[in-house]
């Protein structure tokens, strides 16, 4: 059942993915990626992680693609790309190099004993993720705080309209 | 043992010009005057005689960096001895030119400096200590010549650094590459020395390592391939730059060689002393010729300087004791004898203004004192006996006549090619009628007291140079007894 | 111990040197004099005190000068019978001149320095003498060589002197680097630079060598003693004062040579070839020098080829195996050479300092005595029998013809050749001086301290000839008993007698060639044969452009063309490439950041790639 | 058994590609953004799937650094991107070379 699951979600993430990546507006783009976001959320959820799905749901689904779909309503001027202007295989190489990588990568995973090995089933409460995470990681988590009130202070320092900077732009 | 005995003087030497440097910045450049003072007094007190068992007069030994085995050992035994007396009376002398010429502290400070790395080099007995000192000794006196230099001291200071820190990066990567293989094979990872010296090197990689060495210390000399840098940067240097360029870390690349890299790969020296023969009868006759067709002082002597230490290197080649001692003895002579002549050249054109040699000429009508100590330290230069570059000169080629007679005999041309250049100095300078002015002064009494001593050691080292000789017995005497137990002589 | 003040004898005169240099700027120009005479005729005193010790002889050792592996070099002298004659003779004449240069330079202003530099001379020419190192004596050697530079320049404001002192030094110092080869040789050869020890081995030694060996040394003395080749300094050294070219360039330092070969002539003797080169060269240069003297204007450059010419006869000796011939004529030479040098020193004196023999006469009646002085060392040097000259010269002869073969018969005929020669320029000297023409000597007194040192100089080269009077003429041969040096297979009454009158027969027609020649105003010497002899064969131009002009020559086209090649135009052309490379990676950096993200995105792949490679081995 | 690791790996390696080529071939700095959320994820869900195989909680806690990094990153990008397209007008990344060489 669970491994059904897996891959009927790990489907539908990928087409979520597939055509986020290929819209050309933004804002479909989003709302696909939104759908991809909340199909990763119960993946995690069915690895055994009730936890890091809840906050997936919340920060990436939630408020990180709130933060996305703000930013293009503000820049709401020539959301659409123009049609690919260098020629009409420019995905070529690209497309190599992703099936290139694809393929290594593959096929390393493949030869790799470990990746034989299944997963069982294996869940963190909540609790015992909150135990561990300020155990053993608190000094990490006192970091990161920091880092994401700098990246705040970052953002809000950027947003601001300079009056002399942007009119001599 | 007395008391005076026990403070670590070697440690004391190695780091005092440093507090001196510290003092000149932040007191006065008087406090240049009162370090080497100082230094000198330590390095008159160190006894000579070194113990029965070893050739180590004196050995200190503290912890350093413990994560890399390197330990900041010093070890002072006759021959680096002679040096460090040859770096404090040049040391000295430098800064008692240089004093009413420049007057910022920042100048003194540097040659402190210098002068700490070259003791560092002439006593560290630990491979990254040595490192560490030799690009100590070198970087302040490029930064001299960029500061202080001539008209085109830019491309001067660089052009020595990159030479000498290309060689010197290879002495480096050698260092490593030893140390990591002698940590290999006893699992004891060390840059001491002696431990080093006991590593068994591959024959080939030995080839390439003492390749990687002596190309650091031999364009430090330099000879004659390898010393692109030497006429600019002596010419541009100030003339306290100059002489310790010539006069002390030319010795620290010959004490390199017979330190480092002769100890550290005897098996491959003897694939390398015909290379380091030619080399240095290349320099002689080289460096003779173009010092005879040079029209400016400074580059005159510099060629000249040039020449003397392919005699160096040539003794070295020789590979017998008469010739090494005469070689290293000879580092002392030859530092002595041509830091006297670049300050004679300094006073020539503190005087005149120039050091052309045309603009020169009938010094000896208006300061018959500065032409008589030209004449003295020109003929000294050009060997004559009884002065003391002769002493090493005779002793180089005796020792080399007995090995390679074909080497002293080419290197008997160099001594002809001394007289023709050293005396078209004399010639151009000294004689002829005056054409400076009148009223250039005589040498003053400070000028006369900084050349009277140098005047003296010359005559010493002439006439009586045995003692010295004895002080580099031993360690020439050991190591040629390590060269022969590793396959390095017959 | 007796013995350890042998060391006064050099020592003296250093110590006049020193006292001269370091305290000689407040003495007077009197006392400065007397300090440098005193020391030099202290020397010699010495000398004669201590010389019961020369025989057998006594050596003495002060100090090791070296050590260092097998070599050991004492200062070490030997007073031997050899040595102490030479010594002898060397601090008499010098003793002599320097009384006599204290005269000479009575108004130069700087005569401080000719006396601590003669003072020194003498010193060093003494080590010479008494070393029995071959590294003390070159410590002599080249100390002679010094101060015959300085004071050949003497008057160095002139550059012309200047330069014919350092052309002297430069000269000698190449034949000198022969001579240190020669000396390299042997310490390699017998581990030793006694020259004891040296002679004593040298009987082991490969025949071959050895004769390579004597050759070396031979150049070594044919430098010093200006012999060809090296002869061209000597002329060019007269621009020194008069008294050096009595001292250093007539009567001590151009013998140097000769002595040092009769000291080495144990080793030299063992090869027949090297005696017949020394023979040689000796010969050779007798009859080049009297054929430039011949033709000299220059009286100070007649004597200078005079020298040249009579140090040949001297090498002849020594090739022709008569150590004591060679000694013999070195010190009969000696005194009527410096004498002759001094009398052409006070002749110029007179003439104010002209020096043109066709410009100078009347020395009969404007100097009397100084010309009968003149007159007497010109027929010793012309070898008029009975004087000491003739004797001398007649020695060296007998040694060549009693040998009795081809090579050194001829030799000795050439010899004789120049004989005629010699008596023919030095009578043309006296003609020429007597001559009765406008003049420029002048009536001017003579200072007293010029004249008297002239007078035992004239005596002893008249009689000088009583020193080793050979046998057939009675005499004791005391020098020859003194010596006990090897004085050559000893001639047959025949060949002395033969000899003789020959010798007389080449004597008086000299004199009357002379006489008929340059009695009456002769015409100064002109064309360019005469030309070809004045400037010595033209050997100076030969040197000149072969070797000293396209040395300097290529020197400055070298001149630090191979340093600017691989500093300025190596680098230049490693930076252009450098710069070229770099303007073509640039344009990797589009700037655009897809570009960078693909590079690393093709780098991830490329790691990938390799693991996997790896991974499939 | 849920599934093998491996699989887990291939598809995170899918998502991973994917957002690759969406960063390089789009030109709209919001796609690119988007590109690079999507490859962060497969991170993410590489730790959560090795976290379940070895059964211990690190590699979720990671995820979750993971998570709060992109945050920090995510509101930096906006911010930059807000003031790119006020200052230069646009968001065309073709048309930013001000690193060009």
């Amino acid at each position: 059942m669970a491994t059904l699951l897996f891959y009927i979600l790990a489907a539908i993430v990928l087409m979520a993915v597939l055509l986020c990546l290929t819209r050309n507006n933004p804002v479909h783009a989003v709302l696909y990626l939104v759908h991809a976001l909340f199909g990763l959320a119960l993946l995690y959820f069915l690895l055994g992680a009730p936890m890091l799905a809840a906050w997936q749901v919340i920060l990436y689904a939630g408020a990180i693609m709130v933060l996305f779909l703000f930013v293009i309503m503000l820049i709401d001027p020539d959301l659409f790309e123009k049609k690919a202007s260098r020629g009409r295989f420019r995905w070529l190489p690209v497309g190599f190099l992703s099936g290139a990588l694809l393929a290594c990568g593959g096929v390393l995973i493949m030869m790799d004993p470990l990746a034989a090995g299944g997963i069982v089933r294996y869940r963190l409460s909540p609790r015992a993720f909150g135990r561990a995470l300020f155990d053993e990681y608190g000094l990490a988590v006192e970091i990161l705080s920091l880092i994401l009130l700098f990246a705040a202070v970052g953002a809000f320092h950027l947003g601001r309209r300079h009056k002399g900077k942007e009119d001599a732009s | 043992m007395n008391g005076l005995l026990q403070i670590p003087a070697l440690s004391v030497l190695l780091l005092l010009p440093l507090v001196g440097a510290l003092g000149c910045l932040a007191w006065d450049r008087r406090a240049a005057i009162f370090t080497i003072l100082l230094e000198v007094g330590i390095a008159l007190t160190l006894p000579s005689e070194g113990g029965a068992v070893s050739s180590w007069i004196r050995y200190e030994d503290w912890q350093w960096i413990e994560r890399f085995g390197a330990r900041f050992s010093l070890g002072l035994d006759g021959f680096s001895l002679l040096m460090v007396w040859l770096t404090l009376v040049l040391m000295a002398v430098a800064i008692g030119i240089s004093w009413f010429r420049y007057q910022q502290a920042g100048f003194y400070s540097l040659l402190l400096i210098s002068c700490s790395g070259v003791l560092g080099v002439f006593l560290a007995q630990d491979l990254l200590l040595f490192y560490l000192c030799w690009e100590i000794m070198l970087l302040p006196l490029v930064l001299c010549i960029a500061l202080w230099g001539g008209t085109k001291r830019i491309q001067a200071a660089f052009k020595l650094l990159l030479f000498t820190l290309a060689g010197s990066l290879l002495m480096l990567l050698a260092f490593l590459i030893l140390f990591l293989l002698h940590g290999r094979q006893t699992g004891d990872y060390s840059f001491a020395l002696q431990a080093v010296m006991s590593t068994a090197v591959p024959p080939d990689l030995a080839g390439w390592l003492f390749a990687c060495l002596g190309l650091a210390f031999l364009v430090k000399v330099p000879v004659v391939p390898l010393h692109g840098w030497l006429p600019d940067a002596y010419e541009e240097a100030p003339t306290a730059v100059t002489l310790l360029l010539s006069g002390v870390l030319a010795k620290a690349g010959v004490f390199g060689l017979v330190r480092l890299a002769l100890p550290l790969f005897p098996a491959t020296w003897p694939d390398y002393t015909s290379l380091m023969a030619v080399l240095g009868l290349v320099s002689i006759v080289y460096g003779g010729w173009m010092a005879y067709v040079q029209t400016d002082l400074k580059r005159l002597v510099a060629y000249a300087s040039v020449a003397h230490l392919g005699f160096i290197v040539l003794g070295l080649a020789a590979g017998n004791a008469m010739a090494m001692q005469g070689s290293l003895l000879q580092l002392f002579n030859h530092g002595i004898t041509t830091a006297a002549l670049f300050v004679l050249v300094a006073f020539v054109e503190r005087r005149t203004g120039s050091r052309k040699l045309g603009d020169l000429g009938g010094l000896w009508a208006r300061a018959p004192h500065l032409g008589g100590l030209i004449l003295f330290f020109s003929l000294a230069a050009l060997g004559l006996p009884g002065l003391n570059i002769f002493t090493g000169e005779i002793l180089i080629l005796l020792g080399a006549f007995a090995s390679r007679p074909w080497w002293a005999v080419v290197g008997m041309v160099g001594v002809l090619l001394a007289a023709c250049y050293m005396l078209r100095l004399v010639q151009e300078v000294v004689w002829g009628e005056p054409r400076c002015s009148e009223t250039i002064a005589d040498l003053h009494r400070g000028e006369v007291a900084l050349l009277a001593p140098m005047a003296g050691l010359v005559l010493w080292f002439g006439l009586y140079p045995l003692p010295f000789l004895h002080l580099v017995h031993n360690p020439v005497e050991n190591m040629l007894v390590h060269l022969v137990m590793k396959g390095g002589l017959p | 111990m007796m013995g350890e003040l042998l060391f006064l004898i050099p020592m003296l005169p250093l110590c006049g040197a020193l006292i001269i240099m370091f305290a000689g700027g407040r003495m007077s120009r009197k006392l400065l004099a007397a300090v440098a005479s005193f020391s030099v005729i202290a020397s010699a005193l010495t000398i004669l005190w201590l010389w019961p010790l020369a025989a057998p002889q006594t050596r003495v050792s002060l100090f090791d000068w070296f050590e260092a592996g097998a070599l050991r070099v004492p200062v070490e002298i030997l007073f031997s019978p050899l040595s102490a004659a030479m010594a002898l003779m060397v601090t008499g004449v010098s003793a002599l001149i320097h009384l006599y240069a204290a005269s000479y330079l009575h108004n130069d202003p700087d005569v401080r320095r000719f006396f601590a530099l003669f003072n020194l001379f003498v010193f060093a020419m003494l080590i010479i003498v008494l070393a029995d190192n071959l590294l003390l004596l070159f410590l002599g050697w080249e100390g002679v060589g010094f101060c015959s530079y300085a004071l050949i320049g003497y008057w160095y404001r002139n550059p012309g002197f200047a330069a014919a002192g350092r052309k002297a030094f430069l000269v000698t110092r190449a034949a000198d680097v022969l001579f240190v080869i020669a000396l390299l040789w042997l310490f390699r050869l017998t581990g030793s630079l006694s020259i004891a020890t040296i002679n004593q081995q040298a009987t082991s030694l490969p025949a071959g060598t050895l004769t390579i060996v004597a050759l070396l040394l031979l150049a070594g003395a044919c430098g010093k003693s200006a012999q060809l080749p090296f002869s061209s300094w000597l002329p060019d050294a007269m621009a020194g004062p008069t008294p050096v070219s009595a001292l250093i360039h007539a009567a001590t330092m151009v013998t140097a040579g000769v002595y040092l070969l009769c000291r080495l002539f144990p080793l030299i003797s063992l090869s027949p070839t090297a005696l017949a080169v020394i023979g040689l060269v000796g010969t050779a240069t007798a009859f080049y020098g009297a054929s430039c003297a011949l033709v000299q204007r220059d009286i100070k450059r007649l004597l200078a080829y005079s020298t040249i010419s009579q140090v040949g006869y001297m090498f002849l000796a020594v090739g022709a195996g008569t150590v004591t011939g060679a000694m013999f004529h070195l010190i009969t030479h000696a005194f009527f050479k410096a004498l002759l040098f001094m009398v052409a020193g006070a002749v110029i004196h007179l003439a104010a300092g002209e020096q043109d023999l066709f410009r100078l006469g009347q020395l009969q009646k404007r100097a009397p005595l100084l010309f009968w002085l003149l007159l007497a060392g010109a027929l010793a040097l012309a070898g008029m029998p009975l004087t000491a000259g003739f004797f001398s010269k007649d020695a060296i002869l007998v040694a060549c013809f009693a040998l009795n073969s081809p090579w050194w018969t001829g030799l000795g005929v050439v010899g004789l050749i120049t004989a005629f020669l010699t008596a023919l320029y030095a009578l043309r000297l006296v003609y020429l001086l007597a001559a009765d023409r406008d003049v420029t000597i002048g009536h001017g007194p003579l200072p007293r301290g010029m004249i008297w040192p002239l007078l035992p100089l004239g005596l002893l080269a008249l009689v000088g000839g009583q020193l080793n009077l050979p046998e057939p003429w009675g005499g004791g041969t005391v020098l020859q008993r003194w010596l006990q040096t090897p004085s050559g297979r000893g001639g047959t009454h025949a060949i002395e007698w033969g000899l003789a009158i020959v010798t007389l027969l080449l004597f008086v027609a000299a004199w009357l060639g002379a006489r008929y020649r340059f009695r009456t105003l002769p015409m100064p010497p002109g064309g360019g044969v005469a030309a070809f002899f004045t400037d010595g064969w033209k050997i100076d131009a030969l040197v000149r452009n072969a070797v000293s002009k396209p040395y300097e020559a290529t020197g400055r086209l070298l001149d630090g063309f191979p340093e600017r090649w691989y500093t300025a135009v190596l680098p230049d052309w490693l930076g252009r490439l450098c710069q070229s490379a770099g303007r073509y990676f640039r344009t990797f950096t589009s700037g655009y950041v897809t570009h960078y993200l693909s590079g690393m995105a093709w780098g991830t792949f490329l790691l990938l790639a390799i693991l996997l490679i790896g991974l499939l081995r | 058994m849920i599934v093998p690791l491996g699989h887990v790996l291939l598809f995170a390696g899918l998502l991973f590609v994917a957002g690759l080529a969406a960063v390089l071939l789009r030109r709209n700095l919001i796609m690119i953004l988007i590109g690079v959320e999507i490859m962060l994820n497969a991170v993410g869900l590489v730790l959560v799937g090795a976290s379940a195989y070895w059964r211990h909680p690190s590699g979720q806690l990671f995820a979750l650094l993971l998570m709060a990094v992109a945050a920090a990153e995510i509101s930096i990008a906006l911010a930059l991107v807000v003031y790119l397209k006020r200052s230069r007008g646009t968001i065309d990344v073709n048309r930013f070379d001000g690193m060009k060489g």
